[in-house]
């Protein structure tokens, strides 16, 4: 990934930053006459699916996605600044998000990082046009945050690794091309981590198995997959063996720490605090709009301080000076954890302010916005729980950023 | 300055009402059969229905004069907590609300007709309480009643009118020109197109609107003379006290799904109920849930004494309670990980349940502003 | 302590709080022309000291404090029931509160409970006269809330015990007669709890030497008391040698339990949530007073909800079949955690409420109220933190009543 | 909707600056100090605060041809934020609010008498922004101005003059025929009895009540002709932007000195910071002071441009620091324990500056009730 040696002038940031908008105004798709998700993680049917896959497709084909990653390999060979224009431009005209996500934010910059020369020419083109969807293989059903208790075993024989076991949470499992996939080589390493590889598992392999896990909302769009005698390439394995827990460790940094931007094109659709104030003015409490409430008002004042809390965390990612001294990494590890509890919160906010019409889902044609916020607030907790729960990152952060003592 | 002693009061009779109400619905309302009963087009099981009208809970604060047991309102708590607590819906509220209602407005002749059928569980009764925007606020009532040659005609809308498809009696509160009055609608006197299903959030639920144009209605219809305002007023307390009391009841449900989670789901080699971050959080919750408890024993203690102070206990009660059953839903899924964010984890069903009584009958917002309005002034 | 086997009817509960509350009006002494403390925790010099002691006896003397303990001690022999209407009558007629607060909560019901008779004839009757003052020895500097590693060490020689070391957040330790005291008999015990043991020690004893400490309030009411061979009677033991931490967990089940009520006597001023309405009231905010402002009612009311949360567990504690099965020890348990913690929120409230007023402190002639708010935001911190933290208290509220695994 | 970019600016300037006042008030302002300089009746060292002005931070953004360094005003929170940190109290807010409303309404010849004297740290400056009740709304000033046949005559009172005591110059806003404007009023020109100290939570600032009532000043008293009431709300636009930036240095100073103590303290043979009660709300604390510093930085850069802009980022940090320092304090008084309920523990000089500094130019209900009304309507 290109490093920003070259700052771009603000006039050629502009003008690019125009060029771009221009370019999104032609070719962004129409709305489909079927809801579209607000997340990866939210893919319920195949339209969805098409729909999404298409148009990753056609923005990286007018050269507006992997801008910043080696050419030779099928990105642009820019500077990640360019990148960022288009990202943001995305948002801010809602374009539609980026289906790839696993691909592009972690299995690609793992492989770009990690991998082989043969493993980067193999994969990376086709996480950038969305020819191949990847998904995640980590958790599992006994071990949801104890990564590095992973049970599911991979035997090498031959050329090959067969893998035996079972993993949950795996978004987009029924499309995926390929899953980035922890398993145990070695049962007997003298620690639970040394035991651990990394690999890049096929989803065609014979004996992969894949049952969809409906979500409280009533929707799919998660998958548990279960491994019997699924044998894979031996030169899908990532490092070397027993350095999976590293590895992951690598993948989980992408994870946990720019969720949006960084590989290019935003991963899902941006809910703000501006569509929380448009919901309270058409919401009706007791007779008059819900924006009225001086309570009301104070909480979305809060949560409009709080984005932009969030926004600046990112802007002072920029400037190393703006940093505070020893704990550089703070915005970076702080925003998946304040981000998606600051969603959380929001949500829970913007059904709770509906008063009577709170109650209504979705299908119901008196939902207010069509009940996005009732399902949001179901949807949200994906985050909060996902890629480690909130938990789980706090405790990471006062014991790495704060260097407090392990619990 | 100190305050007046609270008292609490609690009879024999609610005891044992709610040792038999826990008994009966911890054995026969377990989650495959609310599973079962929420793809029912009605969401209730009618032998089950049978056995509550068996057991007199549908009379238990109606007069023996009419089948009932004629305990006081606030028994009835006993028998909707544990509800709550295991997620029954039944058309129990809506009629139990119904007949009150219809007790503090009909005259005799016309508790004769209905209370009997109510008691015995023969008749399904609901009420029309929110306008079409979901406004709980009686001021807001948009149905009106026009006196004609012969009888009444009624036009306007309501919301979240419980059970109402199927229903056999519809009381719809409605402006006239001597202020409001309870109008008792038959099933017979509605068309098709009156009815429209609400989609909740809680799929255990069956809520929808009532288009009231057109209605024609026989002078009999409307209950009793005078103005119904007060009764109404009655009609929402109540509501309150039995609402906030199953919020009670949704939030230990979901508690104790946390609870076994935590105590037996390991991470790290811990159960992770021993960490710190999952035990405090569900300390607090036990606290809200046992004030919740609290609220509740007292606004049924003096649900039948001075209207003031029963209405501000119960207006604290529906507060506080859904409150706390948003509480107790939110961390029941983040804590359960994972498997909380399923359609298969039972959480869910409690978290929809808390989000539709949370908000129907006046949300925490609604009653803390109304509190201050007369606890401050 | 007698139980309510003899319930009394509805007319004699109010023919004698009738009697009480006009001997409150005769007796109740006017108010000082020095500042009162609100908490026994909060003693800074000797006249506060003097005038509180006065009253305690004169209570006492007209038979109204330890009316269910029994007579042949110096108590009243009643059931609990006199005794909760005096308490509750003196609340409610705003009483100084009763300054043997050790005595009277801790050292005698635990003396009552597992004393000797010779301890019980001793010591009882003159903690009610408030004749001999109690203080508390449990915390150490370095073992705040880690009770049963206490180190201040106790050697038996002969008639006596010689005791080495100190004992910090010791309130009233300068005016005390006595201290309950934890001391380490046995420091070869198979576990630290076994070597512990439990003293009634005689503050005169030559090697005892106290320090005041000064409050973050600029104030003082608590103080470190050190042990330089002191050498206190055998006799004053309580129980055992290395019972020590049994008995103290019977103390501590007092002191954290039922802190109003119980042994008699309101222990500390009541500040209730309609002081707080009425400082809204009195405070301006903008040019408006503070009680007009929407949200800050709508604090007002979810604190008047929850004052009378409070007030309700403890109704609900008197009738066994209004506790939830399985928790019946819950609103015990919880009181202590609730209340201070409550208070802290209150007084925090109380102050941010002020706006520009909120910043003086109480010798300020404008301050509101006189700055009792200020002052009591920083002591509510001595609940908080006193008699085992919030965090503590958490810990042992979801282990023992939850059964939650220890951490 | 997706928003504009926020745009950071920080000059090397600024950087510089910021690294040289952390490490003289590190080295400088220890917390002996700090306790020894509150005793004094003026609050401060005059020696130290010679070296700030040797140090230029007294004429940070005056102009140069007043001596000044002509930084953006943004530029002031490099030094304010580290004497936040360092509980520093001096007359630098006073004399530097009132510098700069004296350069945003003054004369010339007005600003040559005096800007000179403040850049050098030789004229201690003050000004009354808060009415007497302890309004912070220029619109509540309740001093009048009285044209005399020659000169003024003040009549009124205001509340939360910082320094008063001993300043050299007095900034008064008052109300006249013409509307707002600003008096320079000098020593001599108050009696004994004009000044009343007030007895703040925090014992290292002074504070004083001024009351002007027969205070009479010459013509050129006035500073400038035009109505002052932009320059004033400049005046508190900057309070807002400096207290908040202290603010934020005040919850990162007691978050410092609790994770110390979370580092050493054992309780039950571990660290009490690896205790997930006290690991979690740490990392909250220091997520919120993150937050605030990116607050005070953009609202720094954004300090000079468009005025709405401006007013609103400095808003949003005076609101949000003030609450971060109130938990920040709080819990850090709370996890010290024993230790932290007593004067010897430095956290209760943070705990009361940030009362203090929480409220006074108003707090965070004030400053959010105004962000309502600029943003959501």
């Amino acid at each position: 990934m290109s490093q920003d040696k070259q700052p771009i002038s603000t006039e050629e940031r502009d003008k690019f930053a125009q060029k771009v908008r221009a370019w999104l105004k032609r070719n962004m798709p129409s709305k489909p006459d079927f809801r579209l998700p607000l997340t990866f993680m939210e893919i319920d049917n195949q339209a969805q699916f098409d729909y999404l896959c298409d148009w990753q497709c056609r923005v990286y084909e007018a050269g507006y996605l992997g801008m910043s990653w080696p050419a030779e390999y099928g990105g642009g060979g820019l500077p990640q600044v360019y990148q960022d224009i288009v990202t943001r431009e995305m948002a801010r005209l809602q374009a539609p998000f980026m289906i790839n996500a696993i691909g592009l934010s972690w299995a690609g910059p793992t492989i770009l990082k990690l991998g082989t020369e043969a493993q980067k020419k193999r994969y990376i083109k086709k996480i950038l046009s969305a020819e191949e969807i990847w998904c995640q293989g980590f958790s599992e059903p006994e071990n949801g945050s104890d990564l590095g208790n992973a049970q599911t075993r991979a035997v090498r024989d031959g050329d090959s690794y067969v893998i035996n076991g079972s993993k949950i949470w795996t978004s987009q499992a029924e499309y995926a091309a390929h899953m980035i996939l922890i398993a145990r080589t070695d049962p007997e390493a003298p620690n639970k981590y040394a035991g651990l590889s990394f690999f890049l598992a096929p989803m065609d392999t014979p004996g992969i198995e894949i049952r969809r896990i409906r979500k409280m909302t009533g929707e799919y769009g998660f998958a548990q997959t279960f491994f019997d005698d699924a044998r894979i390439p031996a030169d899908t394995l990532v490092g070397e063996e027993g350095q999976g827990w590293n590895v992951a460790m690598a993948v989980l940094a992408f994870e946990r720490g720019a969720a949006l931007g960084q590989a290019g094109g935003n991963i899902m659709s941006v809910i703000t605090s501006r569509d929380l104030v448009e919901t309270a003015r058409k919401s009706l409490r007791d007779g008059r709009p819900a924006l009225e409430d001086v309570r009301i008002r104070e909480q979305l004042v809060q949560f409009m301080i709080e984005e932009r809390c969030l926004r600046l965390g990112r802007q002072r990612g920029r400037d190393q000076r703006l940093l505070t001294p020893g704990r550089e990494f703070a915005p970076m590890l702080l925003g998946k954890l304040q981000g998606s509890e600051y969603m959380r919160r929001m949500a829970a906010f913007a059904v709770s302010m509906q008063g009577g019409q709170a109650p209504l889902y979705v299908d119901d044609p008196m939902a207010l916005d069509g009940g996005v916020w009732q399902r949001q607030h179901m949807n949200s907790y994906s985050a909060t729980i996902g890629g480690g729960t909130s938990e789980i990152q706090r405790n990471i952060i006062g014991e790495r950023l704060l260097g407090l003592g392990k619990g | 300055m100190a305050a007046e002693e609270l008292k609490l009061k609690y009879t024999d009779e609610q005891a044992m009402l709610a040792d038999s109400a826990w008994g009966f619905l911890r054995e026969r309302c377990t989650s495959d059969k609310v599973r079962e009963w929420m793809d029912l087009s009605t969401g209730y099981d009618t032998t089950l229905w049978q056995e509550m009208a068996d057991l007199g809970w549908l009379g238990i604060a109606l007069p023996e004069e009419h089948g009932g047991s004629c305990l006081p309102a606030g028994a009835l708590v006993s028998v909707v907590e544990p509800m709550g607590r295991y997620l029954l819906a039944t058309p129990f509220l809506a009629t139990t609300l119904a007949g009150q209602l219809l007790l503090g407005t009909a005259s005799k002749a016309q508790c004769r007709e209905w209370l009997p059928a109510i008691a015995k569980g023969e008749c399904i009764a609901t009420l029309a309480l929110s306008d079409a925007g979901g406004s709980w606020v009686p001021e807001h009532i948009d149905v009106k009643a026009s006196r004609m040659k012969k009888g009444w005609r009624l036009e306007g809308k309501a919301s979240g009118v419980l059970e109402l498809a199927y229903a056999d009696l519809v009381l719809v509160p409605a402006r006239t020109d001597q202020g409001l009055a309870v109008f008792a609608v038959s099933r017979e006197d509605l068309s098709y197109t009156a009815i429209e299903r609400e989609q909740l959030v809680d799929e255990t639920r069956r809520s929808y609107r009532l288009d009231c144009d057109g209605i024609q209605l026989d002078d009999s219809a409307r209950l009793g003379k005078g103005d119904a305002t007060a009764a109404i007023h009655d009609a929402h307390a109540l509501a309150w006290l039995l609402v906030g009391s199953e919020l009670t009841g949704v939030a230990d449900g979901a508690f104790s799904l946390m609870l076994d989670y935590l105590k037996t789901r390991k991470q790290f080699g811990k159960t992770i109920g021993s960490y710190q971050a999952l035990k405090h959080p569900a300390v607090e919750i036990m606290a809200q849930i046992e004030d919740s408890r609290g609220l509740m024993q007292y606004a049924a203690s003096v649900f039948e004494g001075d209207k003031g102070e029963s209405a501000v206990a119960a207006r604290m009660l529906k507060a506080y309670a859904g409150e706390t059953a948003a509480y107790a839903t939110d961390r029941a899924v983040q804590f359960h990980g994972a498997f909380g964010f399923t359609w298969e984890c039972d959480v869910q069903l409690y978290f929809r349940r808390a989000t539709w009584a949370r908000h129907v009958f006046g949300d925490a917002l609604h009653h803390r502003a109304r509190l201050a309005d007369l606890l401050l002034d």
